[in-house]
C-alpha cells in the first residue's frame, strides 16, 4: 500500500517533469536539453513569487495560483524568444546539432539563473505545509502530494483534450505528421512552433514550480531533471503522450519497490528500466512509427 | 595503409614539440597531453558523426579504459605503460563488441540515448563499488616503460611522448580506414541507408565495426588520461563527460582525422581561460562558445583549415 | 529454349484488409524483358518489393537460379545478382553524381575485398579491372550523365535522378534488373529517350529486365512480355500484342483507344 | 604546410592566452599568492563553496590589514601582502587537476588552500607532492588521503569524516543510553557510504544489542525522498542517521518534518549546522545537529571566535557555517606555519620544505579552538568535536545539551586506519 502511494506520487512528479520534453520533441523534433534549466527557472520563479505572496500576507490558498503564474511566466518569457530568434534558423540542421545548441543554452541558463537569484537556497514550503496530512496504512502523507498527482492528471488530460478535440490540436497533429505539407496547406508552422515551445517550457517550469515547495531551490537543481526526464521520455517513446505517462508510472513504481525492498539498487533503477525497454522496443513503449516509401 | 602528407607533417610537428618540451611551460605540456587523450575519444566520435550517429555515452569506454588501467595497477601491480594501454584497449574493445550487437541496430537519437543509458549504468556500478573507492575513485601509480621508471623531471615528457605515439598510430589507422571503401560507406550510410543496403553493403556491420573501433580509441584515451592525471573516478562515465566530448567533436569538425586533436586543444584553452577569467560564470562562457561555433562554423574549426587550403590552391 | 532464372510460386501478401498480392505465379526466362502494368495499388511495386526482399511474402516461394531467396534480406539478394531502381530515386543527396557512383563501386570493391580495412579507394576493383573512379566515370559516360558529373544530386532534374538511380543499380552488374516506374516524374519529351538509353545500355549486357510502366507505348516498344496486375493478381501474361488486347486489361488498365494505337504501332 | 601553420597558430593562441593570464596576475616581488579552490557552481556552492570563499576573502583582507587578533596580527603573511587566486572546483577530476597545475605552474601561487570533494582531494594530493607545493585541504572528509601513503606537502587543518560518525554515536550514547535499533539515509556516493559505514561500526561498538532497521541510499541530488521517508517511518527506528548535505539535506528536512519522522525517531544530521540557519523554523526540537567539528554554533567560547563571528556576520549578514570555519582555520594554519618558518629562516622567505617542516605537528588555535597536526606524521590535524540538539527559545534556534568529545575519543591514533580502529572497538 505504502509502496503504491510512494510510487504513484513519484510517478506524478516524473510525468510532470518529462511531459514538456516529449511535447516539444513530438511537434518540433527538438530534444531540448535546456528543459532542465526551465524546470529550475520555474522553481526559482515560484520561490520569488510565493515568497512575495506570503510576505505581503495575501491569501495563502491562492499561492497555488501564484505557482502556476510563476511557471507560465518563466516558460513564456524565456522560451518563445529562444525559439523565435535562435532555434528557428537551425531547423534544416540535424536533430543532434539542435540538441547541442540547447545544451549550450543549458550551460548559459545555469549561470544566468545564478546571476539572477544568487547561489543561496530559497525555501517556499508554505504551500506544502498548508494543506495538512492524510493517513494511509498508519503512514502520514502531506495532502500536497495529492495535489501533485491531481496536477499531473489535469495536465495529462488537458493535453489529450487539446490534441484531439481542439482546432489548434488538429493543426498540431498535422504539423507533427508532416511539417512541409502543413506549411503548404497554409498552416502557420512558425506560430505553432513558438507556441509549442512556450507551452513545453512552461510545463517544465510548472513541474519546477510545484516541486519548489518540497525542496531547497539551489543552483544545479535542473541537471538531475534533464537526464531523468530523458530516460522517461525515451522509454515512453519520444513524442508520445501516453508513452510518457506509462513510462513515468512504471519507473515510479519500480523505484518505490526498490526503495522499500532493495534500497541499494535505487541508483540503477531508472536507467536499467530504460535500457531494458529500449533493448526490446527500440523506439520506446509507444513509438511514433515513421514509414519510408520506396 | 600508407602515411598521408598531413599526418606526416603532424608527426614532424609533434616531434618538434617534444624536442622543445624542456622550454615549454610544464602546465602547457600537461594540457597538450590531456588534449591528446580527449582527442582519441573524439576521433571515435568523429567516425560516428561521419555515419550520421552521435553517442551520448562514449564516456563509457573512456571510463572503462581508465578503470582497466587502474585495476591493472591495483590488482596485478602492473605499471608498464604498454601493458596498461593494451589491457585498456582490449577491455573497452570487448565491451564495445558485445554492446555493439545491440547498438548497431539503432540510429539517430535512439543510438545516442541508449549509449547514454549504458554509460550511466556503469557510473552507478562504479559508484557502488566501495572497494574501488566509490565516487572518490583512486590514484594511479607512476608508470614504467619496459621496466624503466622515468625520473621525476622526465615523467611528464615521457607520458607526452607515449601519448603522441599512440595518437599517431590511431590517426594513421583511422585515416587508412576513412580512405578505404569502408570509410566511404560511412557517408553512404548517413546519406541513404536504403540505397546502401540495396548496393549489397551491410550498414549494421559497418556501424558495429566503427563502434568497436571508437570503443578502443576511447579506451586508449581513458588509459592515457588516467596515467596523465594520476587519478580516476566514476565521473569519467557521467553523461556530462560525454557531452564534453561531443562538444569537442563539433568544435573540431569531421573534415580530417586531425580535426579532433585541433578541437580538443582549443577546447582545453577555452576551458582554462573561462576558468581563470570568470570563475563564477565559466559555464556561460563555454555555452556561448559552443553556440557560436555551431552558428558561425557549422563544419567546425577544421573548415578554417580547409578554407586556407582552398585559398592556396 | 532459354532457362528459367527467376521463379515466383504462389506469392501472397496482404496489408490488413488490403490484398497486395494473391497467388502470384511468375517464371522469368533468362534474358527476358518484362513490362509490369496495372493501375496504382494493383500490386506491381509489392511484387518488385517481394522479389528484392524489401517485403516478405505471407506465403509462397521465390527462387533465383534455382535457389530459394524468399527469406533473404535486400543486401543478400543484391549480392546474388538481383538489383533494382526506385520509384523515388534513392540517391546520396549531399553528394555529386560522380560520388554517388563511386559509392556504388566502393561497395562493390569492399565486397570484392571481403571488407578488408586496408584497401584504398584508388585500388583496382577485383573482377572489374579498373579503379572505383574510372568505373564511375565510365558509367556516367554510358548513361550520358557526364554533364552532371560534379553537380550535387539534390538539385538535379527528375529525369537525371532517375538515370543516376538506374546507373547505380547497374553498377553491381546484376543478372536481373528491376526498374520501378523508370519514367514516372519524367517529362513526356524525355521519357522515350531515357527509356531507349536505359534499355540499350542494360540489354547490351544481356541483363534480364523487369520494369513497372504506366505508358503503354513504352511497354509495347520495349517489353517482349507483359504482366498485367489487377487487385493483387495477374490478369494477363504474354507478349504485348496479346496481353494488351486482353479484354480485362483493356477494361481495367489500358482503355480501348490507346490499346489500339499502341498495338498498331508495335506491328 | 597549412597544417603546420594552423597547429602553430593554435599553439600561439594557447601560449598568448597563457601569457595574458600570467600578466593578469603578475606577482609583485614580496607578495604571497594563495590559490583558493572551492565550489562556486553546482549544489555544493551554497552550503560550502561560497561561505568558504567569503571566509577566504574576509580573512585575507583582514590579514593584509593586520586586523586579526594575536597571534595572527602580523600584516599579510610575515609582512608580505597576500594575493588570492580564486578557482571553481567544479568539473571532472581531470579538469580539477589541470586547473591545479595551472595554478601552481602558470599562476605561480605559493600555497593552495581548497577542495571540498574527497575525490578531488585524492586526485590533487599526488600532484601537490609532484609539484612540491604546500596544499591545505580544507573541507574534504575522506581518511584515505593520509592513510594511503606518506605526504610531504599536503596538509588538512581539521578532522576527517571518522570524527563525525564516531562523535554522533558517542553523543547518542550520552543522551539515549538504550537504543534498540537505528536506520539511516545517506547519499549513494563515497561520502554517504563511508559516513554510514563508520556510524554503523561505531554504533555496533557502543550499542552491541542494537539492530539496523534500514539503510536508505538515494542517488546524490535526487531531491525527492518520500519513498525513502516512508521506508524510514515504517522501520520504526529509535535513531535515523543522515550525512546529507546541501539541497539534499534541506529537501529531506522539508519533506520529512511534516510527515512526523521526528516524532518517532531521533534524527541525527551530521552536517545539520549548514542548514540550521536557514531552516531554523522548520527543524523540530531535539534534532541532533553536527558541524563536522567544533565549528559554527558548536564552536567553543573564545575571544577569537567572537571576533570572527562578529566580523563575518557584519559583512555577509549570516553567521559563518562550518565550511567558513574550516577555510579560516586552514588559512590561519598556513599563515602561522609560514611565519614560523620565516622566523627560523631569520626573516628570509622560507621554502615550501621549510614551511612544511614548521607545520608538521604544529598546534594552533582558531575560532574553532585548538587544533593539532597530530596524525599522518603531523599532516592531519585533529581536534575535539561537538554535537548538540536543537531547541526553539522565543523563536530563536538554539543548540542545547552540547557535548564535546576530545580528539582521542573521535579520531584514531597514529598508525591505524580509521576503519580498523572502529572495527577494533576504538582500540589500536
Amino acid at each position: 500500500m505504502v509502496v503504491l502511494v510512494d510510487g504513484i506520487n513519484y510517478s506524478a512528479w516524473l510525468f510532470l517533469s518529462a511531459v514538456g520534453l516529449t511535447l516539444i520533441y513530438g511537434v518540433m523534433k527538438i530534444v531540448n536539453v535546456a528543459h532542465g534549466s526551465f524546470y529550475a527557472m520555474g522553481a526559482y520563479a515560484a520561490a520569488s513569487v510565493v515568497g512575495y505572496w506570503t510576505t505581503n500576507g495575501f491569501n495563502p490558498y491562492l499561492s497555488y495560483l501564484a505557482l502556476v503564474v510563476a511557471a507560465v511566466l518563466a516558460g513564456f518569457v524565456v522560451g518563445p524568444p529562444i525559439e523565435r530568434f535562435l532555434l528557428r534558423y537551425q531547423y534544416e540542421k540535424d536533430e543532434v546539432v539542435i540538441l547541442l545548441i540547447t545544451y549550450g543554452l543549458f550551460l548559459i541558463l545555469e549561470d544566468v539563473i545564478k546571476l539572477i537569484w544568487g547561489v543561496n537556497p530559497y525555501f517556499v514550503s508554505e504551500p506544502y505545509e498548508l494543506l495538512g496530512n492524510f493517513e494511509i496504512a498508519e503512514m502520514s502523507y502531506p495532502n500536497y502530494y495529492l495535489l501533485m498527482v491531481g496536477l499531473a492528471l489535469v495536465v495529462g488530460l488537458m493535453l489529450l483534450y487539446v490534441l484531439n478535440k481542439t482546432r489548434f490540436g488538429r493543426l498540431l497533429v498535422s504539423v507533427i505528421h508532416d511539417r512541409e505539407i502543413s506549411a503548404a496547406m497554409g498552416i502557420d508552422v512558425g506560430k505553432i512552433f513558438v507556441l509549442t515551445f512556450g507551452v513545453g517550457c512552461s510545463l517544465a517550469a510548472l513541474a519546477g514550480a510545484f516541486t519548489a515547495p518540497t525542496i531547497s531551490v539551489t543552483p544545479g537543481l535542473g541537471v538531475e531533471v534533464i537526464v531523468l526526464s530523458f530516460a522517461v521520455v525515451v522509454t515512453g517513446g519520444l513524442g508520445s503522450l501516453p508513452g510518457v505517462a506509462l513510462a513515468a508510472l512504471i519507473m515510479g513504481m519500480v523505484r518505490a519497490l526498490c526503495v522499500h525492498f532493495a534500497p541499494q539498487l535505487e541508483l540503477f533503477v531508472i536507467f536499467s528500466v530504460m535500457a531494458l525497454v529500449l533493448a526490446f522496443r527500440p523506439r520506446g513503449l509507444f513509438s511514433l512509427a515513421e514509414t519510408r516509401k520506396i | 595503409m600508407s602515411i598521408d602528407k598531413p599526418i606526416f607533417r603532424f608527426a614532424v610537428f609533434l616531434g618538434c614539440l617534444l624536442l622543445a618540451s624542456p622550454w615549454l611551460p610544464q602546465w602547457a605540456m600537461f594540457m597538450i597531453t590531456i588534449a591528446g587523450a580527449n582527442g582519441m575519444v573524439v576521433l571515435g566520435l568523429m567516425l560516428f558523426l561521419r555515419a550520421g550517429l552521435v553517442s551520448f555515452g562514449q564516456a563509457l569506454y573512456f571510463c572503462v579504459g581508465a578503470y582497466a588501467t587502474g585495476l591493472m595497477t591495483q590488482m596485478f601491480k602492473f605499471t608498464d605503460i604498454f601493458v596498461l594501454l593494451i589491457s585498456a584497449g582490449v577491455m573497452s574493445g570487448v565491451l564495445a563488441y558485445i554492446l555493439g550487437f545491440l547498438l548497431a541496430k539503432y540510429r539517430a537519437i535512439f543510438f545516442g540515448l541508449l549509449s547514454l543509458a549504458f554509460s550511466m549504468i556503469l557510473y552507478g556500478l562504479l559508484a557502488k563499488t566501495e572497494a574501488l573507492g566509490s565516487t572518490d575513485g583512486f590514484n594511479i601509480p607512476a608508470i614504467t616503460i619496459l621496466g624503466w621508471l622515468p625520473p621525476q623531471p622526465l615523467v611528464r615528457v615521457t607520458i607526452l611522448a607515449v601519448t603522441f605515439a599512440v595518437m599517431l598510430l590511431c590517426l594513421t589507422f583511422v585515416n587508412g580506414l576513412l580512405r578505404s571503401p569502408r570509410g566511404l560507406l560511412l557517408t553512404a550510410i548517413r546519406d541513404n541507408e536504403i540505397r546502401t543496403e540495396y548496393m549489397g553493403a551491410s550498414a549494421q556491420r559497418t556501424i558495429h565495426l566503427i563502434y568497436v573501433i571508437a570503443g578502443v580509441l576511447a579506451g586508449l584515451g581513458g588509459a592515457l588520461a588516467a596515467v596523465a592525471v594520476g587519478h580516476i573516478d566514476p565521473a569519467m562515465a557521467f553523461w556530462t563527460t560525454s557531452g564534453e566530448f561531443i562538444f569537442i567533436t563539433i568544435l573540431g569538425g569531421i573534415g580530417s582525422v586531425l580535426a579532433p586533436f585541433l578541437g580538443s586543444m582549443v577546447f582545453g584553452v577555452i576551458h582554462t581561460v573561462a576558468f581563470a577569467n570568470s570563475p563564477n560564470t565559466w559555464q556561460m562562457m563555454i555555452g556561448l562558445a559552443l553556440i557560436a561555433v555551431i552558428l558561425l562554423l557549422p563544419d567546425g574549426l577544421w573548415s578554417l583549415v580547409s578554407r586556407m587550403k582552398k585559398a592556396r590552391a | 529454349m532459354s532457362s528459367i532464372i527467376l521463379n515466383a510460386k504462389g506469392l501472397n501478401k496482404s496489408f490488413g484488409a488490403v490484398t497486395a498480392a494473391s497467388d502470384i505465379h511468375v517464371a522469368v526466362e533468362q534474358g527476358a524483358c518484362i513490362g509490369l502494368i496495372g493501375t496504382n495499388g494493383a500490386g506491381k511495386t509489392t511484387f518488385v518489393n517481394m522479389i528484392t526482399g524489401y517485403l516478405k511474402p505471407d506465403s509462397g516461394v521465390i527462387e533465383f537460379d534455382g535457389r530459394d531467396i524468399t527469406d533473404l534480406i535486400p543486401r543478400q539478394i543484391t549480392q546474388l545478382g538481383i538489383s533494382r531502381s526506385f520509384q523515388i530515386p534513392q540517391l546520396y543527396n549531399t553528394m555529386t553524381a560522380l560520388e554517388n557512383l563511386e559509392m556504388s563501386y566502393g561497395v562493390i570493391s569492399l565486397i570484392a575485398h571481403r571488407g578488408s580495412l586496408f584497401t584504398r579507394t584508388d585500388d583496382i576493383v577485383p573482377g572489374y579491372g579498373k579503379t572505383i573512379r574510372a568505373l564511375a566515370e565510365e558509367s556516367l559516360e554510358k548513361f550520358g550523365l557526364s554533364a552532371y558529373r560534379d553537380k550535387v544530386t539534390r538539385v538535379l532534374p527528375g529525369g537525371v535522378r532517375k538515370l543516376l538511380d538506374i546507373a547505380m543499380a547497374m553498377a553491381v552488374r546484376p543478372k536481373i534488373l528491376l526498374l520501378d516506374e523508370p519514367t514516372s516524374g519524367v517529362s513526356a519529351e524525355e521519357k522515350f529517350d531515357i527509356m531507349d538509353m536505359v534499355m540499350n545500355v542494360v540489354r547490351s549486357g544481356g541483363t534480364t529486365v523487369m520494369f513497372v510502366e504506366h505508358d503503354m507505348e513504352i511497354v509495347a516498344r520495349h517489353a517482349d512480355r507483359v504482366l498485367a496486375f489487377y487487385d493483387g493478381s495477374i490478369i494477363a501474361d504474354g507478349p504485348p500484342q496479346q496481353a494488351l488486347k486482353d479484354p480485362r486489361v483493356l477494361k481495367y488498365i489500358v482503355g480501348e483507344s490507346q490499346a489500339a494505337s499502341v498495338v498498331g504501332e508495335a506491328h | 604546410m597549412v597544417l603546420k601553420k594552423t597547429v602553430y597558430s593554435l599553439l600561439g593562441t594557447l601560449l598568448t592566452s597563457a601569457t595574458f593570464l600570467a600578466q593578469a596576475q603578475a606577482p609583485a616581488p614580496a607578495e604571497i599568492k594563495i590559490g583558493v579552490v572551492t565550489f562556486l557552481s553546482g549544489p555544493a556552492a551554497s552550503p560550502f563553496g561560497v561561505p568558504a570563499r567569503n571566509a577566504a576573502e574576509l580573512m585575507i583582507e583582514k590579514f593584509n590589514a593586520g586586523a586579526v587578533p594575536a597571534p595572527y596580527n602580523q600584516k599579510g603573511i610575515g609582512g608580505a601582502p597576500i594575493k588570492m587566486v580564486l578557482i571553481d572546483e567544479s568539473g571532472t577530476s581531470t579538469s580539477v587537476v589541470t586547473e591545479y597545475r595551472n595554478l601552481v605552474q602558470r599562476e605561480k601561487v605559493d600555497l593552495v588552500v581548497g577542495y571540498i570533494s574527497s575525490g578531488n582531494c585524492l586526485a590533487v594530493a599526488p600532484v601537490a607532492e609532484e609539484l612540491k607545493t604546500i596544499t591545505m585541504l580544507f573541507d574534504c572528509g575522506t581518511p584515505r588521503i593520509f592513510e594511503e601513503g606518506k605526504k610531504d606537502y599536503v596538509f588538512r587543518a581539521s578532522n576527517h569524516a571518522t570524527a563525525d560518525s564516531v562523535g554522533a554515536a558517542l553523543y547518542l550514547k550520552s543522551i539515549k543510553p538504550n537504543i534498540k535499533n537505528y536506520g539511516g539515509i545517506n547519499q549513494n556516493y563515497a561520502w554517504g557510504q563511508d559516513s554510514w559505514k563508520d556510524f554503523d561500526g561505531a554504533m555496533k561498538v557502543l550499542f552491541p544489542q542494537s539492530k539496523v532497521t534500514t539503510s536508505q541510499m538515494p542517488k546524490l541530488f535526487a531531491g525527492q525522498y518520500n519513498a525513502e521517508i516512508s521506508a524510514l517511518m515504517s522501520s520504526k527506528s529509535d535513531v535515523v542517521h543522515t550525512s546529507f548535505w546541501s539541497g539534499d539535506l534541506e529537501a529531506f528536512i522539508l519533506q520529512s518534518v511534516p510527515r512526523g519522522l521526528y516524532k518517532s525517531s531521533t534524527v541525527v544530521l551530521t552536517t545539520g549546522e549548514t542548514a540550521m540557519y536557514r531552516l531554523a523554523s522548520k527543524i523540530p526540537d531535539g534534532t541532533v545537529i553536527g558541524a563536522r567539528g567544533p565549528y559554527g554554533v558548536l564552536a567553543p567560547k573564545s575571544a577569537l571566535n567572537d571576533w570572527y563571528r562578529e566580523n563575518f556576520t557584519d559583512r555577509y549578514n549570516t553567521p559563518p557555517n562550518y565550511a567558513a570555519y574550516q577555510m579560516t582555520h586552514s588559512l590561519m594554519a598556513v599563515k602561522l606555519a609560514w611565519e614560523k618558518a620565516q622566523a627560523a629562516n631569520n626573516g628570509a622567505r622560507p621554502t615550501a620544505e621549510q614551511v612544511a617542516a614548521a607545520m608538521r605537528g604544529m598546534s594552533y588555535e582558531g575560532p574553532g579552538g585548538v587544533h593539532k597536526f597530530a596524525l599522518g606524521n603531523g599532516h592531519q590535524a585533529v581536534s575535539e568535536t561537538a554535537y548538540g540538539r536543537t531547541k526553539m527559545v522565543k523563536g530563536q534556534m538554539t543548540i542545547v545539551d552540547v557535548k564535546r568529545f576530545p580528539a582521542e575519543q573521535v579520531m584514531p591514533p597514529e598508525g591505524i586506519k580509521s576503519e580498523d580502529w572502529i572495527a577494533k572497538g576504538f582500540k589500536k
